[in-house]
């Protein structure tokens, strides 16, 4: 019998996001939890998956996860470093990214991400930082990745500012606006899995992951949470992942 | 055209090209950004100035906090990897030291009104701003209807800097401009300003071809400034780390207006050895 | 993106890439133009392509009076230093070898009408056209206002060509490819594809850093082929020489139909040595 | 007293122009002529004139004339060298570009070039070239100088075919456009020099070449043509301008 292993839930989180992407897949990736989940997919089953950052940085391959966007590792083990229009408009826009990582410090039934402000705009509670590259990333990658922690403060009925579009409000309503990418395809919290209802675009829960309960979910959650009908149990990290990851946040301290 | 390149001091540059009240482009992304420069304009007391960075970074925390600005233009807001930025924060949400108004784009539609304003057209397009709130609250931004096939797009409106200031790695001896590594919004910056002026590491004689490298013709600057340092605590590839620590610390440093003043007081207005 | 560039034979790339009916770019600003492989196409007998080039060249010339063109865009149709392009005349003025529709821009109008291709926009604006006649006989050009500003400007629409081949100096082993020198419209046409191929002088194991250079990402191209001396009679930067007397002696063979083919059957066709 | 000199028309045409330039002029010149004028320039009064080609080589200081804008000597011997939507886009539209250099096959009274077709445009007498650069550096450079040979076909009454723009229909109706350039301030030919009139932008000959009558010029002009009122003559070459412009013209040979 193997010992249970102890991981936490950050950890959990960023092994769930590698899982989902594979080799030859051309990520867009933001610093934290995405650039460390992209880096683990690479260490361990997509060798060849191609990340970018916004900084213009493509098929970079850093030993350690950087801090900024344009730290120089990035640049040095890139194998092309383009300007900033061309990669927001020759890569980005054009249609070239399979996967876009977006955070939020909100998100509402349908994904629309907010981290532009708390409280009113022109009279703001807690002035986030903005929108940087994530309005675009919502719309011009072919599908979006959320990564966010879940409870009643980040999932709230409302957002109180759309940053980035995900389904706006359901159904249509985002290929009504001409927008042909995706959109948020699945959402990764320290609980679990959501994924949009192909029909409503309503975020549903699909993984639970090892040790959760739906009530601790559906606590977490400010709107009346849908469960899929057939819900999935997140496998637990294994040894290799989580050594995987723990080398390369080794790395990343001590560099 | 006719006014080419010179080499000159920080002081002097500043004093001559930006003036109270001027639209002022500091860029570099992540990479290369002018602290020097912008250190040098709070030194002399600039004020009521329009600011322009996609990334305020630390130095627009610095600028704002010290009373430089009375208008920000910017996309993203933070510290990068460590949080807020303190002194911006009091100025949107407190008013302190004086009312900031500010004008927010994304990245992408920022870069697009720079790439504008460099190619001397009144806006630039993209699929952008879609289904956003950010529309709303920015007159920058328009829908413009392809004429071709309907589909409805962003126009931002082209921003043309009065000056904009630039670090880079090396000049050479007629003032022409080489950095490498990343290169962001650089040129465009410098191309849709009425002004530019650059400060670098070195002067050489002759470039040496680098990898990911971009050549700036002397023609675009004002004045050139050697100022070996001058992007810490960013970084100048091939010279210089990212000081990490530096924007780590920042966070307590700025958190307070009094212990942000006197770091300011002891760092920037009169620095040991200055 | 996910198909990886891969190393190939031109005749393979060719077969499998361009088909007929296709629109086709063949990019290269005088110098780089991708001869070996318009030859290919020629010898393929591909039909009824939408050609695309800013300076259509020796290399349209051939591909029209061997009646591969049904179409053409372009933006300056002569022999450069020398005179006319006469099979491509020829096609204009009496339809031999058989009729040739032209899309007419400036430069400016189809540089910028690649820019939004490689964007991925619907179109490009420019302050061009104004005044001339061009934008009445090119309904890919219209007129578009500023939502700012009410100035009228043009607008272009975007070219995605089928496939866009180049021809440049090297690839690494990924099928990273570099250009240097005068590097043209090559980016955006390559970008604005649905596939591109690109010739190449040599393979390498590392990419020296050059002056004025370019690196185009492997995940750009469906094939990479080794073809020395690919773009001859234009010429490779670091490689060749342009061949002017091959310019200029193409007056004499390309003015009458029946020197034209027999120059082509005994060079292109079935040249010695192939 | 000094020995006559012999000079060609084209000398003559060549030398002019480069008397138009100065130091630090930025200028956009093609092929032919407008190049051997610029290196002429470059060679004699006006060694800091900034030279750029189309082919997006600036700063360039070719030791012989190119046969073709893309010549590798422009580019190896550039400041640098960029792109053409940069060229076009960053420099040319942006206003950056002093004087632009222009020829034809036909111009008319208010300086209107064509240089696309001789006849109608869908059943073409004589298919030439067509726009290249033109059209933009017509309305993007401060200032064009325009060269060519003067004769009944090259001056008509109406060109088949505005390529490029010069002072359209004469007064104001170039700036009603909304382009605020100057537009051609001067029509070299092998004759004299023709300007357009302040108020109405009508061509009036300025100056005459040494040797030349007026009755030739009007006779080579498809239109009744206006004289200034203080009609010039033009200098004739020195032994410097000559020697200079034939030491280029020679190494272009032999090179």
């Amino acid at each position: 019998m193997t010992q249970e292993l102890t991981y936490t839930a950050d950890e959990m989180m960023t092994i769930a996001a590698a899982r989902l992407l594979s080799n030859g897949m051309f990520c867009f990736v933001g610093i934290g939890l995405p650039s460390a989940a992209a880096n683990l997919a690479r260490a361990t089953h997509a060798p060849d998956c191609v990340l970018v950052y916004e900084s213009g940085t493509i098929g970079t391959k850093p030993s350690r996860l950087p801090l900024s966007i344009g730290d120089g590792e990035l640049s040095e083990t890139a194998e092309v470093v383009v300007s900033l229009p061309e990669i927001f408009n020759y890569w980005l826009q054009a249609g070239r990214v399979d996967v876009g990582f977006l955070g939020a410090a909100q998100i509402d039934r349908f994904a629309n991400l907010n981290s532009t402000v708390i409280g009113p705009y022109d009279q703001p509670k807690i002035r986030l930082p903005g929108a940087g590259g994530a309005p675009e990333i919502a719309t011009g990658a072919r599908e979006i990745i959320v990564v966010l922690r879940q409870n009643t403060r980040t999932f709230v009925e409302k957002v109180d500012f759309i940053t980035s579009m995900g389904h706006l409000t359901g159904g249509d309503s985002r290929q009504e606006l001409g927008i042909k990418t995706k959109g948020p395809t699945v959402v990764i919290t320290q609980l679990g899995l959501l994924r949009p209802d192909p029909a409503t675009k309503e975020l549903r829960l699909t993984d639970l992951h090892p040790g959760v309960t739906l009530q601790q979910v559906q606590a977490a959650t400010g709107w009346n949470l849908q469960i899929a009908a057939e819900l999935k149990q997140t496998p637990p990290p294994t040894v290799q992942e989580l050594s995987a990851l723990r080398d390369i946040q080794s790395r990343t301290k001590n560099g | 055209m006719r006014i080419l390149a010179h080499f000159s001091t920080l002081s002097e540059a500043v004093r001559d090209h930006i003036h109270d009240g001027d639209t002022v482009s500091l860029e570099g992304f992540t990479h290369l950004i002018p602290y020097e420069a912008g250190h040098e304009i709070i030194r002399q007391g600039k004020r009521d100035l329009t600011l322009i960075r996609l990334t305020p970074d630390l130095i627009f925390d610095q600028l704002i906090g010290m009373g430089c600005a009375r208008k920000v233009i910017f996309s993203w807001g933070g510290n990068p990897g460590v949080g807020s930025l303190h002194r911006m924060r009091e100025a949107i949400e407190k008013g302190q030291p004086k009312p900031l108004e500010i004008l927010e784009h994304s990245h992408a539609g920022l870069v697009n009104a720079y790439v504008a304003g460099a190619a001397g057209l009144p806006f630039g397009v993209l699929r952008g701003y879609r289904g956003t709130d950010l529309i709303e609250h920015n007159s920058q931004v328009a829908v413009i209807e392809c004429p071709f096939t309907g589909e409805k797009l962003s126009a931002v409106r082209a921003v043309n800097p009065d000056v904009t200031v630039i670090h880079a790695q090396q000049a050479d001896r007629d003032g022409n401009v080489m950095l490498w590594g990343i290169v962001g919004i650089q040129k465009e910056a410098v191309m849709a300003a009425t002004r530019a002026i650059v400060t670098v590491e070195e002067v050489v004689d002759r470039f040496e071809p680098r990898p990911n490298s971009l050549i700036l013709s002397r023609l675009l600057f004002k004045a050139v400034i050697v100022t070996p340092g001058g992007s810490h605590p960013s970084y100048a590839q091939g010279y210089s780390v990212r000081d990490n620590p530096y924007y780590v610390a920042w966070d307590g440093i700025s958190r307070d207006r009094a212990t942000f003043l006197s770091w300011m007081e002891q760092n920037v207005m009169s620095p040991a050895g200055k």
